[in-house]
């Protein structure tokens, strides 16, 4: 019997698969959340979710919709500042320890990120948001994960805007340019989970949802991708679904 | 023993914001904006203003739509679900009417920490490698005439204390003329008390030259100093003290009321429409005398659902279940 | 929801610190030294301490007096009206058995900060034109073997963003092994609320690999967590939380008890003292099993005369009038 | 008929009037902390008085003894840390607001002050506490008062460890080693107050008290003083003993 569900989904349990038990989770809001919420839920009780505007640990009875809504603030171990937060992402002991969940409009093959600005970044044809916390998380934090849409647009040969840094161009790079730590260490798209390559830092596809073929996913890609070394994501336990259905999101404020 | 800093927000902004200035806001997208001293900006007729802050939605939006500002030092301009990109900074950028310059979150905090510090600068590692660094919104010539702009967005160097070459990024810092907080408590001597979090509220205090607080409480100097070390800002930095209930509507202030969605929804929908903007502009705002009859506009019913929980500090999505 | 950090003291000691270790002790002069900590580190014999603080008074003078501490980097030994320099301390460094490098308190916090803020320096203002920044303590050598040694005790800089020369002192990063500090409320989760002046315990915590929290009450998560933004240091941060009441004595812990005066003045007169001195040592730390037994010894008529007032924090002066 | 009073009691009194009510004094305890004490409860009711550890205008019903006292935390604005204190100095705007009140061991003829070590420092014959925080205060605040006792062998050609910037080497060598702004106003002794030359920065008799000559102050001093300026201080008036010794001290525990 064949289980139905979304891509949303999908998403949230491919994410929550990758957090230990072990983990500070740096969250925004959407899905990454939901992701970490049910990583808590399920086999990473101990994972402690923090939010760049201070909050440390909140109870989360509801689903914040920004990282500065009350909701993040009820019920944490410390409820600081900006400040405090990503000095605790910058520090050389808890630092490390951190996960960042990050998104972005357009993501390149090394896994920097724009949300900038689409098009000329002095007169944009599209103006995002910017980097809010995005670029610090990135650069600061022992390592991140990205959520995409996989879309030919968003996965492109040259950003835009470099908002936040991944391998920045990939080899040893990234150290070169005296960032500490961390670099992104998978991609979750609508389609499925890339990671990169231990020496090149290069893109590659881990895993395939039962969506789309591997092929597909790479027309999808705006530049090469090796799928080569792609394995399947097992499907959503019913476990899993359950947890995020009743107990994470049960009014479908993210999921619908 | 010093003297009463309470005012009106009319008398506070009359007194402490002009034209030209270079504003920082407090708050963080949609939790404690503090709206009821914006609306007086934009009834006062401020204008050319030049905001410093990390991360605006509703306060800023209003007053970039209104055509008040003319520079924008900014990080992050959304509002969570209800803009992915706050519509009015967005179009503003797009048709070029807005000069900006983008840093992050951590780096405008750090600017303000280092206004309030009274240093040059402070470091961080944050943004090696991007067009952060790389891509400046502001030419030299506007920077060589402008006091308030650094000379430089961000410089890089080398750490004088490391043994291998490694480069640190120092961010510079700033010291807004005015800086806008709305608190939970205040007293009229001017000490402040914020609940929940702070975000960078107090370093946008402490880097200020004038400071204006509204507050939905006022509490008295005694009550407040019975547990000093609870208070975020001591009296001596605040100009003046607005007392001013639901002063943050229609953005949240936790342990008192929510953010009000079906506001905000409205505004999304009217936003996007140049027409329609002016409209709510003069509806909400223009044509108001004060923020108390903004609330009679925004109505009993309303703020009545958006009312916090006293348990949990917002209010509850299933409430009426 | 995660384990319990609450342990002995001497337990939190024997795991989280070493000979050899750098520490960083919380507290300000007479005030919240973790005294409990601190005789458990003497009873174990911990020796050869590197110690980083900004102003110490008894906690320090009993490790340097018991020969436990061969670096030291400071701003302040003294301990007010009490003792106008140190007596072990001031002995120590005048027979050269302590190697000491100077700093301000305002250097040491920033040293602590840069550490906290995990970057390698912070500016200030502070000491240009003075010996801070030309005489050092520690020679090329001491600093090229020791990797918790800065390679320079203070690097003067230009300011990059000035128009004109402009000169800061940039004070390098410190993170100790281990900070001790002692706190009015703790949880078993490690969550800490300090109350009154938090000096620069908090910088401290922050800066250091572990952290052990001695408390005078011990509070239950869900207690210290209803007012989440009067927390003074996230859970994740701490690894033992250690449950002592009066566990600074002899110096004082605001809300609960003020300074041993009798205690402390019998302290300065034996400490003059070489032999008295390792008497008072033996007495009251090295023959006492743990602090409750070294409170027995002090006695509650002591204890009881040092109680704080309720409404003011600390003992009146005139209370027996 | 005369007023009998200690050199103590009128150095806190000469300091006393040197505070405006405007100021925010910066204090250490003993002989300052009762000169700003005694202004507050006389002609400078809204002067705020703060300390270094973080505290910043207390209601100091008791007399503290040291800058960490409770007595110092009880009824304050805000009760902070060492960061937030030094920062407000450091501040453009509340830094030049602030009068600092230091002492030291040894002073020259430029307002430096020693409170390190004499002799060698690097191996003394009288260790000192060190700085705490008063190099900071010199570095930074408006401008600065310093209690001594007036003897030949504290006021020195050379100190033996400059500690907390005064007037530096005199003249514009202050400003020219980047110190932003402040230095010391005035010298508050046990003999008199002395201040500095506007163009040299040189230490001047300003007044003196009714203890001794103005040749045997002189004499005290173990440099040059130019006393050709000196007019006599006004001995105490009874309201200021009164509050002094009933307000402001009345246990007696800094002035006996």
């Amino acid at each position: 019997m064949k289980i139905e569900y979304s891509p949303l989904e999908m998403m949230a349990i491919a994410c929550s698969r990758r957090i230990q038990d072990d983990d500070i989770v740096f969250c925004g809001t959407g899905l990454p959340l939901l992701g970490a919420m049910t990583a808590k839920k399920t086999h990473a009780p101990n994972c402690v979710v923090f939010f760049e505007t201070g909050a440390l640990d909140p109870a989360l009875f509801e689903i914040p919709l920004s990282v500065a809504d009350s909701r993040v603030m009820h019920g944490a171990s410390h409820d600081g500042g900006l400040a405090d937060a990503f000095a605790f992402m910058q520090n050389r002991f808890s630092g490390p320890k951190v996960l960042g969940l990050l998104s972005g409009a357009q993501i390149d093959m090394y896994g920097n990120l724009n949300s900038t600005a689409i098009g000329d970044s002095s007169k944009p044809t599209t103006r995002l948001p910017g980097s809010g916390g995005a670029c610090d998380v990135a650069s600061l934090v022992g390592r991140t994960m990205v959520f995409m849409k996989h879309e030919r647009r968003r996965f492109v040969e040259h950003l835009d805007y470099l908002t936040s840094p991944g391998w920045l161009q990939g080899g040893t790079s990234r150290q070169e340019a005296s960032l500490i730590r961390g670099g992104p260490v998978a991609v979750v798209t609508t389609l499925g989970v890339m990671e990169f390559d231990g020496s090149t830092k290069r893109m590659y596809l881990s895993t395939h949802y039962d969506n789309m073929s591997v092929e597909e996913i790479a027309r999808n890609t705006g530049f090469k991708l090796d799928v080569s070394r792609a394995k399947q994501e097992s499907s959503p336990t019913p476990e899993e679904l359950d947890v995020l259905r009743t107990e994470v999101d049960p009014l479908g404020l993210i999921l619908n | 023993m010093s003297s009463s800093k309470l005012m009106l927000a009319s008398e506070a902004v009359k007194r402490f914001v002009n034209s030209g200035d270079c504003l920082s806001i407090g708050g963080f997208t949609i939790n404690r904006n503090p709206m009821a001293l914006i609306y007086e900006i934009l009834r006062q007729q401020v204008k050319d203003l030049h905001v410093v802050m990390h991360s605006g939605s509703q306060a800023l939006d209003l007053l970039i739509g209104a055509g008040r500002v003319s520079l924008l030092e900014i990080a992050y301009g959304a509002n969570g679900r209800l803009a992915s990109t706050c519509i009015r900074f967005r179009k503003a950028i797009e048709q070029g009417t807005l000069k900006v310059e983008d840093y992050t979150n951590y780096q405008l905090t750090l600017r303000f920490m280092a206004g309030a510090m009274g240093v040059p600068f402070l470091p961080t590692y944050s943004s090696l490698g991007t067009d952060i660094i790389e891509r400046w919104g502001f030419s030299p010539d506007m920077r060589s005439s402008n006091p308030q702009l650094p000379g430089k967005k961000l410089a890089v160097t080398e750490d004088p204390f490391s043994d291998k070459a490694s480069q640190v990024v120092l961010v510079p810092a700033v010291n807004p003329d005015v800086a806008l907080i709305h608190a939970q408590k205040a007293a009229e001597d001017g000490t402040v008390r914020l609940e929940g979090l702070t975000f960078a509220d107090i370093e946008q205090a402490r880097a200020s030259k004038h400071v204006i607080v509204s507050c939905e409480e006022l509490v008295s100097p005694a009550e407040l100093r019975k547990e000093s070390w609870n208070n975020s800002i001591p009296h001596v930095l605040i100009d003046a003290v607005v007392h001013q209930p639901l002063g943050a509507h229609p953005t949240a202030c936790y342990l008192h009321y929510d953010y009000d969605m079906a506001h905000l929804l409205k505004y999304k929908e009217l936003a996007d429409d140049d027409d329609q903007f002016e409209t709510y502009l003069k509806e909400f705002v223009l044509d108001i005398d004060c923020h108390d009859d903004y609330l009679k506009l925004i109505g009993t019913k309303q703020l009545k659902s958006i009312k916090a929980s006293p348990e949990l500090g917002y209010a509850r999505r299933d409430s009426n279940l």
